[in-house]
């Protein structure tokens, strides 16, 4: 399964030891973790059931039509996670490193800007939405024509 | 008949996840424009559109999209995956 | 240990679950695998025993200086490699993405082209020195100034 | 005296992986020189320089690099780590 979106927990270490990817020279991997600072004790993911999947599926297969990929994989959580937790993991394999590590770098920059979710961090006694980072939506145009994978919130 | 959707501080302030609208608005903007007459908290939703993005049947969609056909509407901040 | 230089094999998974990155919202981790097709049966890896510490040691010592890291780790076997066994791991963690990544990405340059590794790739009745590759010298003026890390064989 | 150091088919071909010199050459290219005539296996590891890198004292240098106070010189294909 390529595209995994899910609500429990995950361990990052085992998705590595579980991500086959025969013939690949090069694996990369990033994880995404709940960070504790700023007195964030946990958050909640909002996101859109259905166009969720349908918009990551988007993305990885724009990364396959791309990048040279052994392999690829997506892990994203939803619901409420506490501080620590890993949110996410994208996983690439390929013959060579560059496609690996571009492969990576173009998942997450879309998964931030294009994926259906939204945060909200919860600290004592408050709470608020995260708010998108310029930087972000600016990351995007790194990929050429601007133009998304073609398929739902895209 | 459009199905609206609402996500993260929108829907909070809506009150709704999703409304089933009867409507005429042949844009994007039209439809905001009736929403906002809703409630109070529609109205607040919608008060500041520059922190608002629209998908229209699943596409990100400007105001001035066209809602000829379309099914369904959603509204929400920018998204703040991974 | 940020830098282990090791002839037995190493369990990727193994050092991503020990990795510890307190405060850390991004972990890119990159491994190189020992490709088994071409009908490479095994690799030979030589290196300089003393001099490939201080160079890596530099590398990272760089990495840090250049890149906002939480943590950073770098593991790279020599002797006999079979097919399919990971060749090397870099593990970077940062508060944000890009700096991971770019860690990573900057290591693994350095890396192929100065630290001193020679590989012998062993075929059924033949083995030949693996021949660096152009594209990987050439990567290496991404980094700027192209003068390397300071310190040894750089 | 220096100290000179083979690796990958540098060792092979000269069938030392070290020696120490008796020297007075003023550069590496110098050092190459002499250290031809030491040997066919010698003359053939030096052969194409164009595959041949040198660090002296543990830093890239070099054909026209100073020998002046030098203690060790390595001679190396490029790298191929990672």
């Amino acid at each position: 399964m390529e595209v995994e979106l899910r609500e429990a927990p995950f361990d990052p270490a085992a998705e590595l030891a579980a991500f086959a990817a025969p013939g690949a020279g090069a694996v990369v991997t990033f994880t995404g973790v709940v960070r504790g600072d700023d007195g964030v004790e946990r958050l909640e993911i909002e996101h859109w059931p259905g166009a969720t999947e349908e918009a990551i599926a988007a993305m990885v297969q724009e990364a396959r039509a791309r990048f040279a990929l052994s392999a690829v994989r997506v892990v994203h959580r939803h619901g409420t996670l506490q501080a620590g937790e890993p949110i996410m993991m994208v996983l690439a394999a390929a013959p060579h490193r560059r496609a690996a590590f571009e492969a990576a770098d173009f998942l997450m920059d879309w998964l931030k800007s294009r994926a259906p979710f939204w945060k909200k961090a919860h600290r004592a006694g408050s709470a608020a939405w995260v708010e998108a980072r310029s930087e972000d939506e600016a990351a995007l145009s790194r990929w050429g024509d601007g133009r998304g994978p073609a398929s739902t919130v895209s | 008949m459009i199905e609206v959707l609402y996500f993260a501080w929108l829907r909070e302030r809506t009150g709704l996840s999703r409304e089933t609208v009867e409507t005429q608005a042949a844009t994007v903007a039209d439809l905001v424009e009736e929403l906002r007459a809703r409630s109070e908290g529609h109205a607040l939703a919608f008060s500041d559109l520059r922190a608002v993005r629209a998908a229209v049947d699943r596409r990100l969609a400007g105001l001035d999209a066209p809602l000829a056909g379309a099914r369904e509407v959603a509204f929400f901040p920018p998204m703040t995956g991974g």
